[in-house]
C-alpha cells in the first residue's frame, strides 16, 4: 500500500477501514541466506538495504522484543553530519545524504527537518577546534558555518548573552543538521524491508550462534534454531553478549545515558542547539516537548535508567544557558544502553576467525544519525564481503595496531569519555 | 455553586484572583479548580490535537483537563494543573492552547477534520513536494501543537536544590501513609512524611466517613498534629516524591511559594534528594473514566472528584449531577451529593446488581453511550439493558471505572506491576524497589481500614529491619466496604470515545493501531501518542490497554504496560537546575592578581575554571593586536611579568618518588639532580600524550611537578590511580599545593635584574642557571625560584605564599614597567610560546603521541612508563601520521588561521586531499610575520616546502613553506643567557 | 546511587569518578605483545550482571576503589580499596 | 625594603549574616598537611601528640580544639590548623605548607545545618555528624572539608581560589533559608 495525502483523505472518508499492517509479522523459517540479529534502527535499515541494493531478499531480523525499541526508540532524534577525522567525515556525509532522500524512498514520512544545528563555543581554542570541523565540513563537501557571538545571538536571541558562567563566543552553524521521528524511522524501514520480502520476527531472542570449523551456520533462539549462511550482528549496547557468544570479547563497554523531554509547549527553540561546557543538547519536538539530553551517567550499565546527578547536571547546563526554559516540566526522562568504545567511533566489521559472521556497533551515543548509512555499509559488506568505502576504516583491529583511530572527542581509551 | 457548611477552606479569608481577566471570588483553601467549579465556569482549556473544549475532570496532580498558564511576563509558568495550584489574593490565571479566545478557538476545526488525523496520519503523508516539510506542514504542524507556551525570556524567579536524610521516608500522607509515619514515629524512628498537597490525609479529606471515632478529616489533623510534635519527624507537605533511584535516593519536588501572594525572597520551588534507609509508597490510587462516545465534555469529571469539591472545598460541582458507576464506591458520590441537597438526576451502574439508591434513581445494567453539550455537559444519552436508549438532562457526569493504583514509583527501578483480577488493575511487586514497601491504595488495598493496617505493618517491618522496636498498634476503626466492581473499559458504539483527554486519543485510535499492526502495547504507545501527554496516561493506560488486548486478541496481563518512568509528575528545569542560572554553573577561580589585572584594564577570559588577562591595553591602544604586539616586545626586549599561578602544582614527597615519577613520565626524574627542574612528558596508557610540564626536585625526596591548567586535576587524579592502583608498593605522598603559590613568570633579559631587586640574595648564572630551583627570599618573604621558560626568553617564575600574590604581583609589574616592561596576557604568552614552538593542549589535543610532537626520543628506552608500549603501535609512528610542523606564510595572503586544513600546492581542497591542519597562529611582532604551528603528514620530512592553508569558513587561502617549529633561538642562546 | 567509600561510609555517587573495569589493576609487562596489550586497554567482558569496576572519591578521600556491583540492577555487593586489592594480587 | 602585604582569601566578602545564621572568615593561620610514610602512622601519632598534644585524627574526625587543630583530611593524611609543625614530624611524614591554599570560615547559628543541607550531599544533622565529626565531600560543585565545631557551628575549608564562589553559594543558601523562617 502506498502511503500519500490522498490515501489519508480517502481512507479518512472511508472510516480509516482501509488500512493495513504496516509490516508483516513473520514467523522463523528454517533457513535463511542471511540473518541480523537486532530489529533496531541498524537492524532494519541493514536488512532494508540487503533487499533493496543487494536483491536478497531470503533474510530475517530477528528481535528479542519488539522492533525498534532500542535506542532508535529511546534518542534525542538529532542528524547530522559534523564530524572532522577521515574516515568518520565521510560515513556521516553518507548518511545525512541518504536521510535527505529518505522519504521518498520509504514512502514514510519520518519527519526528518533540516531545522538547523548551532554548536556553541566558550574560548578561542574552542573556536578554532570547531573551525577545524568545519572545515573538514566543507572538504567533505558538507555545510558548515562559522558565527560569531552576534551570530549566534541572530539564531538564539534566548541565549543568556550576559550572565551565564561560559560566556557564548560563538558558534558553528551546520544548515542541514537537525532532527527526526525517531520512532517512525525503524517503522520506515520496517515497512520497506517487509515489503521486500524480508522476515521479522519479534519476540524471539538469539541465545547462541552456531559456528562449525570456523563457518557461521545459524543462530539458536528462544523460538527455536534458524540455520543461515551468514549472520550479523546489530545489537548496540548487546554487542558484548552477543559477541561472547561467538567467543569474542569487544572493545565496548555499555552504559547509560539519559535524556529528558518536557511538557508540550507552542514553538520556542527553532534549531537543535548544542552546549559543549555544559554538555547539553536540545531541541523542540514537533509536538512542543523539548527533547535533550547530557552526558552519559559514566558507569557501566544495563539499566536503561539512570541517577539524578546526571541529571541534575544537564538541568544546570540548560539553566546556565537558555534561563528562558526554566518553567518548562520534564515529563519524562530515559535511559538507553550505549555501546561505547575506546575512541569514540564505531565498527563494521567481519568478525575474524568466523567466515559468515559479521558485526554492526560501537555507535556510542551518536548512532540515531548513522542508522542509514550504517545499515547500507552492513548491508554492503555482508553482501559483497568487501568494506563499503565509506566504512572502510570502521575496523575491529584498530584499537590493537592504532592505524586509524578515530577519536573525534580526543579523550583516549577510557570508554565512557566519548 | 457554593454548599454552605461544607469543606475545609476558610470561609472567613474571600479573596479574588482572575481567569482569563474575568475575577472569580474564592476561599482560602480554595484551587483554582474548585473555585472555577465555586463560580460554575466550565470551560477551561482546550486539547492538544482536536482543541475540544476541556473543563476540570479531575481534583488531583494528575488532572487531564484544566490546565492552565498562571502568572504573567518573564515568569509565566505553562501547563499548570488548576486542581494544584491554589488561589491567593492577585492571583493571574489563563486558559492556553486556543486562539484568538478559550470561548471561539480557530483550531478547534480540527475537530471537524478528525477523520483524516487519526492515528499516525502524519507518517503516511506530507511527503510532496519534498521542500515543503520544513517550509510549510512541519511549521503550521508545530504552532498548532503545543499546549502552554514559554515566555521567551530569562526566567525571573529563584529556585533551590536540597539534600535530606532519615530512616523512613513515607511517601503519600493518606491513611496508609499517616498510619506508617505514625507507627515509626512513636517508635522513635528518623522518619520523613512528604505529600504533594497543601494539607495532609489524601481521599480522607475528600470523604465524609469516619475514622477512630471522628471524620475522616479530623482524624487526619490531629494524626498530622501528633505527628508535627515529634522532633524525629519532619513533614513535608506540597511535596511530590518524583522519583525512585539506586540506594534508597529520591527525588521531591517541593513547591514552596506557588500559594503566596508575597513570596518574601522564598524560592518558589525546591528540590529534594532524598536519601532513606528504608520506605513505604503510600501514594494512593487514581480512579479511572469510562470511554464512551463525546465522554470528554466540560462537566464530565471522576467520580471522587465530585467528593472531593463537595466535601473538602464545599463545592457542588453541577446543579443536576449523573453518576455512571461499575463499582460500589462512585456511589458515595451520590449519597453524599443528597445529603448536601444536590440534585442527583440519577446513578447509571453498569451492574444489574447494584445497590439501590437513597434518594435518587439507580439505573441498573444501563451504560452511558453519549453526551451533549458543546462547551459544558448539557445531557447524557444511556442505553437500558434491552438496549432502549434514555437521556438524562445533567450539567454534572461523576463517572468512575474503578481505580488504579498509583504503582509509577514501584516501576521507576525496571519493576513490572502485575494484574489483579480482583481489581482488574495493576498491582506492585515486593522488591522491586529495594528497601521499599508498599500500602493502602497503591498496593490494591482500597478499604480505609485496609489502608490503616497495611500502614502500620509497612512500619513495622521497616523499623525491623533497621533494629528498631516498635510498639504494637492499635488500628483505628474505619469503613472496610468490600471494593465490587465489573470491568468497563469502553462502551460499545459509534463516534469517538476518549481514553487520552490531552492527546485526544480515542478508543477507534488504538483499535486502528492495532490493525496496523502496532500491537505492542509500546508501538501502540508510540503510533497513537496514548499515555505522553502531561497526565503520563495516568488517567488512561490501563483502559487504552484493556482496548488493545480486546482489539488483539489477548488477555491485558499478556499485553502488558508500559514503563512508568520518573519524574512522577512534572518537575521544571529550573527547579532541577537550581542554583546553576548565571553563573552558578560552575565555580569561579580567581587569581591573586585579578583585581590588579581588571583594574588595569585587561579583559578577563575564562581557561577552565580561572579567569586570566587576555592583555593589558596601554593608553592610545585600540586593538588587542597593539597591546598583544607590544607585551611580546616587552617580553623580548626588557621584561614582562605574566601570573602563572593557575597551572597545577603537586608536591610530591617520599623515597620512591623518583621511581614513581620515572614511571609515570616518559623521561628520567629519578637522576635529576636537586636544586634542578626537567620538563616532562606524560602519556596515557593507550600512548597519547596526556600532559606536559616541569618538575623540580626541591630535595632529596622531594620533587614539585607542574601541569597544565586545564590538566591539573586530572594529572592528579591519574597520579593517585597510578600510585593506589598500580604502584601501592611506593611510598609517595602527594598533594595538590596548586592554591598554596601565587606564581608569575617574569620573562625577558631583564629579569634578573628585575628579580635581582626584590630577592634577599642576588643571583647570578652561575648561582641561578637554566633549570635551577630551589627557596628563595623575596621581599622578606619565604618563596620559592625557577629558571624556567615557556617564551624562550631568559626567564624566572617566582612563587609566594598566595596571601602575597596580589602585593608581589603589583610590585613586580610596577618594576617591570620602570624596566621599559610591563605585565603580559595570555594573548602574548600565546604568542611568545609560538615563536618559540612551545606545545600546549591546541597540539596535545589527545590525539596525539610523542612521534607526533617530534618529542619520540624524550620516550627512555631504559624503562617502562605509562602509555610506552600502547605508543610504539604501528599506526602511531612512521610517515603516514601527522606530525608537528611550523608554517609561515610566503604569497600574497600574509594570514594564518587556526583550524584550517592543509593541502598540497594546487591541490582541490577536498578531504580526500587533506594532508593536515593548523592548531595555532599568531602574528609575530618579532618575526613581523603570522607564524603557524600544525600538524602535517609525515611533516618533518617536508620542511621547505610549499602547501597551502585552506580555511573555508574564514575564507582564506593562504601559501605557505613548512618549517621546524621553533622559530626564534633554536639554539635556546637566549633562555640561557 | 550511594556508594560506601570504605573510609567515608556511604556517599552519593556524585562524589565519585569512574573509570571503568578494574582489570586495570592487572597491568601486563611491556613485552606481553599486542593482543594482551589490546585486551588490557580495550576489550572488556562487559557483562550484564556482576561485575568490577573502579571508582575514585575525588570530591571526598581521594581514594580509588574497586566496586563489585550489578550492571543490570546497580546493586553494590562489595567496596575495597583498591590499593589493598593490587597488594592483595602480587 | 618594600614588605609584601598579606590578603586573605575572603578579603571584603566576610562576615555577612541572615535569619541568625552567620558567616565569617578564620583569621589566616597556619596549616600542614601531614601524610605518613608507610608504616610510620603510629610514629608520626605519636610526634605529633609530643610536639602538639594531638594524636593523628581518626577517619573522619577532629582532634584538638580552636587554635590547635588536627583534621582527618582524606586517604592518610591530616591537616593541622594552627601551631607551626614541628620539624619532628617530618621524619615520619611528608609535611607541606598548605596555610595559603585554603580558604576557612566559620557558618554559626541554629538553621547552620539547614543552609549547608541546601549544599552538602552529607547527612550533617546532630545526630549524625556530632562535634569533632569531620567530612571530605563537596559543597555544591566544590570540593571541600566541613568539620562540626560545636552544636550549632562549622568550620568548612574550600580552595583559596574558590572564596567568592564559596561565599556566594553559601549566601544564597542562607538567604533561602531565612526567607522560609521570617515572618
Amino acid at each position: 500500500m502506498r502511503f500519500s495525502g490522498w490515501k489519508v483523505i480517502k481512507e479518512g472518508l472511508s472510516g480509516n477501514k482501509g488500512w493495513g499492517a504496516h509490516w508483516r509479522d513473520a514467523q522463523p523459517k528454517p533457513e535463511y541466506d542471511a540473518i541480523i540479529i537486532g530489529g533496531g534502527g541498524h537492524g532494519l535499515s541493514t536488512a532494508y538495504y540487503l533487499a533493496k541494493n543487494h536483491g536478497l531478499t531470503n533474510i530475517a531480523v530477528v528481535e528479542k522484543g519488539y522492533l525498534g525499541g532500542g535506542n532508535v526508540g529511546r534518542n534525542t532524534t538529532i542528524v547530522r553530519a559534523n564530524y572532522f577525522l577521515q574516515g568518520n567525515s565521510e560515513f556521516y556525509s553518507h548518511s545525512l545524504k541518504l536521510w535527505e532522500g529518505l522519504e521518498e524512498d520509504l514512502n514514510y514520512n519520518v519527519m526528518h527537518s533540516q531545522r538547523g544545528l548551532i554548536n556553541l563555543f566558550h574560548s578561542d581554542g574552542q573556536r578554532d577546534a570547531f573551525a577545524r570541523r568545519g572545515n573538514m565540513m566543507v572538504n567533505q563537501g558538507d555545510d558548515a558555518i562559522l558565527l560569531d557571538r552576534e551570530g549566534v545571538r541572530k539564531h538564539l536571541p534566548y541565549l543568556d548573552f550576559e550572565q551565564t558562567r561560559f560566556p557564548i563566543f560563538g558558534g558553528l552553524y551546520h544548515p542541514r543538521g537537525g532532527t527526526a521521528r525517531h520512532d517512525a524511522v525503524a517503522w520506515g524501514y520496517a515497512r520497506g524491508a517487509s515489503d521486500r520480502g524480508v522476515d521479522l520476527i519479534q519476540n524471539c531472542e538469539v541465545t547462541d550462534i552456531d559456528i562449525e570449523g570456523g563457518v557461521v551456520k545459524g543462530v539458536q533462539t528462544t523460538r527455536g534454531p534458524i540455520k543461515a549462511k551468514k549472520v550479523g550482528i546489530v545489537v548496540a549496547g548487546r554487542s558484548g553478549q552477543v559477541a561472547a557468544m561467538a567467543g569474542r570479547r569487544l572493545p565496548i563497554e555499555s552504559h547509560v545515558l539519559q535524556a529528558f523531554v518536557t511538557e508540550g509547549l507552542k514553538p520556542v527553540i527553532d534549531h537543535v542547539v548544542s552546549f559543549g561546557m555544559g554538555h547539553f543538547y536540545i531541541s523542540q519536538s514537533d509536538k512542543g516537548g523539548l527533547v535533550f539530553g547530557g552526558d552519559l551517567d559514566f558507569y557501566a550499565s544495563y539499566a536503561q535508567r539512570g541517577n539524578l546527578p546526571m541529571k541534575e547536571h544537564v538541568m544546570d547546563a540548560g539553566m546556565t544557558l537558555m534561563p528562558m526554559i526554566g518553567k518548562a516540566k520534564v515529563l519524562r526522562s530515559w535511559g538507553g544502553i550505549m555501546d561505547m568504545t575506546p575512541d569514540g567511533s564505531p565498527f563494521i566489521d567481519k568478525m575474524d576467525g568466523v567466515d559468515g559472521l559479521f558485526i554492526d556497533c560501537g555507535w556510542n551515543y551518536g548512532g540515531f544519525k548513522a542508522v542509514p548509512a550504517s545499515g547500507w555499509c552492513m548491508a554492503h559488506l555482508m553482501a559483497t564481503d568487501t568494506h563499503h568505502e565509506a566504512a572502510a576504516k570502521f575496523r575491529l583491529d584498530r584499537t590493537r595496531t592504532g592505524v586509524n583511530i578515530l577519536d573525534e572527542e580526543g579523550t583516549g581509551s577510557q570508554h565512557n569519555l566519548h | 455553586m457554593r454548599i454552605n457548611g461544607k469543606g475545609l477552606v476558610d470561609r472567613s479569608t474571600p479573596l479574588t484572583f482572575t481567569f482569563d481577566g474575568h475575577s472569580v471570588d474564592a476561599y482560602a483553601g480554595d484551587t483554582v479548580a474548585s473555585a472555577l467549579l465555586a463560580a460554575e465556569v466550565k470551560l477551561v482549556a482546550r486539547s492538544f490535537k482536536y482543541h475540544r473544549p476541556r473543563g476540570v475532570m479531575g481534583a488531583g496532580s494528575e488532572e487531564a483537563g484544566a490546565l492552565i498558564t498562571v502568572g504573567n511576563g518573564a515568569g509565566q509558568d505553562p501547563n499548570v494543573r488548576a486542581t494544584m495550584q491554589e488561589v491567593y489574593s492577585g492571583l493571574e490565571t489563563r486558559s492556553q492552547n486556543r486562539w484568538p479566545s478559550l470561548n471561539f478557538d480557530v483550531l478547534s476545526l480540527n475537530d471537524l477534520a478528525s477523520p483524516f488525523l487519526s492515528a499516525g496520519f502524519y507518517y503516511k503523508t506530507f511527503m510532496w513536494p519534498k521542500a515543503f516539510w520544513e517550509k510549510l506542514y512541519e511549521p503550521v504542524i508545530r504552532r498548532a501543537a503545543g499546549i502552554g507556551g514559554l515566555s521567551g525570556e530569562h526566567n525571573p524567579d529563584s529556585y533551590e536544590k536540597a539534600y535530606a536524610f532519615c530512616d523512613f521516608l513515607v511517601i503519600g500522607a493518606g491513611s496508609a501513609g499517616l498510619m506508617a509515619a505514625l507507627t515509626a514515629g512513636r517508635a522513635g524512628a528518623d522518619v520523613i512524611l512528604c505529600d504533594e498537597d497543601s494539607i495532609m490525609g489524601g481521599r480522607l479529606n475528600g470523604e465524609t466517613y469516619d475514622v477512630g471515632g471522628a471524620t475522616g478529616q479530623d482524624w487526619a489533623a490531629s494524626t498530622v498534629a501528633e505527628l508535627a510534635s515529634m522532633d524525629n519527624v519532619r513533614l513535608m507537605t506540597r511535596t511530590t516524591v518524583t522519583g525512585a533511584y539506586d540506594q534508597g535516593t529520591f527525588g521531591a519536588l517541593e513547591r514552596v511559594s506557588h500559594h503566596l501572594e508575597d513570596r518574601g525572597g522564598r524560592p518558589v520551588e525546591c528540590f529534594w534528594r532524598i536519601a532513606a534507609k528504608r520506605s513505604v509508597l503510600a501514594a494512593g490510587s487514581i480512579e479511572r473514566p469510562v470511554a464512551f462516545r463525546n465522554n470528554d465534555r466540560p462537566g464530565i469529571m471522576t467520580a471522587s472528584a465530585v467528593r472531593t469539591y463537595l466535601n473538602r472545598y464545599g463545592v457542588a460541582p453541577g446543579k443536576a449531577v449523573t453518576v455512571f458507576a461499575n463499582n460500589d464506591d462512585a456511589h458515595r458520590t451520590a449519597r453524599d451529593l443528597v445529603e448536601a441537597g444536590v440534585h442527583v438526576a440519577g446513578v447509571i451502574d453498569t451492574r444489574r446488581d447494584a445497590p439501590d439508591g437513597d434518594g435518587y434513581e439507580v439505573y441498573k445494567g444501563a451504560e452511558i453511550c453519549n453526551s451533549e453539550g458543546r462547551k459544558a455537559l448539557e445531557a447524557v444519552t444511556f442505553r437500558y439493558p434491552d438496549g432502549r436508549e434514555d437521556k438524562l438532562q445533567t450539567d454534572c457526569l461523576a463517572m468512575s471505572g474503578g481505580w488504579n493504583p498509583s504503582v509509577h514509583m514501584t516501576c521507576h527501578m525496571n519493576g513490572r506491576p502485575v494484574w489483579n483480577e480482583g481489581i482488574q488493575s495493576f498491582v506492585p511487586v515486593d522488591g522491586t524497589v529495594p528497601g521499599m514497601l508498599t500500602a493502602g491504595a497503591c498496593n490494591g488495598v482500597f478499604s480505609t481500614h485496609g489502608a490503616l493496617t497495611q500502614g502500620i505493618a509497612a512500619a513495622q517491618e521497616a523499623l525491623s529491619d533497621l533494629g528498631v522496636k516498635t510498639a504494637k498498634a492499635d488500628v483505628p476503626k474505619a469503613e472496610d466496604a468490600p471494593y465490587r466492581l465489573k470491568p468497563l473499559w469502553a462502551v460499545e458504539g459509534k463516534g469517538r470515545a476518549w481514553l487520552d483527554f490531552q492527546n485526544d486519543v480515542t478508543v477507534k485510535d488504538v483499535k486502528l493501531a492495532a490493525a496496523e499492526n502496532f500491537r505492542s502495547v509500546e508501538h501502540m504507545k508510540r503510533y497513537t501518542t496514548q499515555g505522553m501527554a502531561p497526565d503520563q496516561g495516568k488517567n488512561s493506560n490501563v483502559a487504552a490497554l484493556a482496548v488493545l488486548a480486546d482489539a488483539t486478541g489477548r488477555g491485558i496481563p499478556e499485553t502488558g504496560t508500559t514503563t512508568f518512568r520518573p519524574p512522577y509528575v512534572p518537575v521544571s528545569i529550573a527547579a532541577m537546575g537550581a542554583g546553576s542560572q548565571g553563573i552558578g554553573f560552575a565555580p569561579q577561580r580567581f587569581t591573586t592578581s585579578h583585581k590588579a589585572s581588571v583594574e588595569a584594564g585587561a579583559p578577563m577570559v575564562e581557561v577552565g575554571m580561572w579567569y586570566r588577562p587576555s592583555f593589558f591595553p596601554a593608553p592610545g591602544e585600540k586593538t588587542w593586536r597593539q597591546s598583544c604586539d607590544r607585551e611580546v616586545n616587552n617580553v623580548r626586549n626588557a621584561v614582562g611579568v605574566c601570573d602563572v599561578s593557575t597551572l597545577g602544582k603537586i608536591d610530591l614527597q617520599g623515597p620512591d618518588v623518583g621511581e614513581f615519577l620515572d614511571f609515570v613520565y616518559t623521561n628520567m626524574f629519578s637522576t635529576l639532580k636537586v636544586g634542578r627542574t626537567r620538563y616532562g612528558l606524560m602519556l596515557r596508557e593507550d600512548g597519547t600524550v596526556m600532559d606536559d610540564g616541569t618538575t623540580a626536585r626541591m630535595g632529596e625526596n622531594h620533587y614539585v611537578m607542574t601541569t597544565t591548567t586545564a590538566a591539573a586535576g586530572p594529572v592528579m587524579r591519574h597520579l593517585e590511580y597510578v600510585h593506589q592502583c598500580l604502584r601501592p608498593d611506593l611510598d609517595v605522598s602527594m598533594i595538590s599545593v596548586t592554591e598554596q603559590w601565587a606564581q608569575f613568570a617574569v620573562a625577558g633579559p631583564k629579569s634578573r635584574e628585575l628579580l635581582n631587586g626584590l630577592l634577599a640574595e642576588e643571583i647570578n648564572s652561575d648561582s641561578w642557571p637554566f633549570m635551577a630551583c630551589g627557596e628563595a627570599l623575596i621581599q622578606g618573604v619565604k618563596g620559592r625560584l625557577f629558571r624556567i621558560s615557556f617564551s624562550g626568553e631568559h626567564a624566572y617564575e617566582v612563587a609566594v605564599p598566595s596571601r602575597y600574590g596580589d602585593s608581589l604581583f603589583r610590585l613586580l609589574v610596577s618594576r617591570a614597567e620602570s624596566m621599559g616592561g610591563g605585565a603580559y596576557g595570555m594573548e602574548a604568552l600565546n604568542v611568545l610560546r609560538i615563536e618559540k614552538g612551545h606545545i600546549t593542549h591546541s597540539e596535545i589535543h589527545g590525539r596525539t603521541n610523542a612521534f607526533d610532537i617530534g618529542f619520540a626520543r624524550m620516550v627512555s628506552a631504559k624503562k617502562d612508563c605509562i602509555g610506552k608500549t600502547m605508543s610504539e603501535r604501528p599506526g602511531l609512528v612512521g610517515d603516514t601520521r601527522e606530525q608537528l610542523v611550523g608554517l609561515k606564510p610566503i604569497g600574497v595572503v600574509k594570514q594564518l588561521t587556526a583550524g584550517a586544513h592543509l593541502f598540497e600546492k594546487g591541490a582541490d581542497p577536498v578531504r580526500v586531499n587533506e594532508q593536515g591542519y593548523t592548531t595555532s597562529v599568531g602574528f609575530s611582532p618579532t618575526l613581523e610575520t603570522y607564524l603557524g604551528l600544525g600538524f602535517l603528514r609525515n611533516g618533518r620530512a617536508r620542511h621547505g616546502e610549499e602547501i597551502q592553508m585552506v580555511d573555508h569558513l574564514r575564507g582564506i587561502t593562504t601559501q605557505c613553506v613548512v618549517c621546524d617549529p621553533v622559530f626564534i633561538d633554536p639554539e635556546g642562546g637566549r633562555v640561557r643567557g | 546511587m550511594r556508594i560506601k567509600c570504605p573510609h567515608c561510609g556511604e556517599r552519593d555517587r556524585r562524589e565519585f569518578y569512574y573509570v571503568g573495569d578494574a582489570v586495570a589493576l592487572d597491568r601486563p609487562d611491556p613485552d606481553a605483545g599486542d593482543v594482551v596489550w589490546d585486551d588490557y586497554v580495550h576489550n572488556r567482558d562487559n557483562p550484564a550482571g556482576v561485575t568490577r569496576d573502579l571508582w575514585y572519591h575525588e570530591s571526598g578521600c581521594s581514594t580509588w576503589i574497586v566496586v563489585t556491583r550489578n550492571t543490570v540492577t546497580h546493586e553494590i555487593l562489595k567496596t575495597e580499596l583498591a590499593s589493598k586489592v593490587k597488594e592483595a594480587m602480587a | 625594603m618594600v614588605d609584601l602585604m598579606a590578603k586573605s582569601p575572603c578579603d571584603g566578602l566576610l562576615p555577612v549574616e541572615h535569619g541568625g545564621v552567620s558567616l565569617s572568615e578564620i583569621d589566616m593561620t597556619v596549616l600542614t598537611s601531614v601524610s605518613p610514610y608507610k608504616g610510620q602512622d603510629k610514629a608520626l601519632s605519636a610526634a605529633l601528640k609530643e610536639a602538639h598534644g594531638m594524636a593523628f585524627p581518626g577517619i573522619n574526625r577532629a582532634t584538638g580544639k580552636e587554635g590547635a587543630r588536627a583534621i582527618w583530611f582524606g586517604q592518610g593524611q591530616a591537616m593541622l590548623i594552627g601551631p607551626d609543625p614541628a620539624s619532628s614530624l617530618c621524619v615520619h611524614a611528608a609535611v607541606t605548607d598548605q596555610s595559603d591554599a585554603w580558604v576557612l570560615v566559620r557558618l554559626e547559628g541554629g538553621r547552620a545545618e539547614d543552609v549547608l543541607a541546601r549544599l552538602v550531599p552529607v547527612d550533617l544533622r546532630q545526630a549524625a555528624f556530632k562535634r569533632g565529626h569531620t567530612a571530605r565531600t563537596q559543597l555544591q560543585h566544590m570540593m571541600i572539608s566541613v568539620t562540626r565545631t560545636g552544636d550549632s557551628s562549622f568550620l568548612i575549608m574550600a580552595f583559596r581560589s574558590m572564596a567568592k564562589t564559596l561565599v556566594h553559594d553559601l549566601e544564597t543558601a542562607m538567604r533561602g533559608v531565612a526567607a522560609r523562617h521570617a515572618g
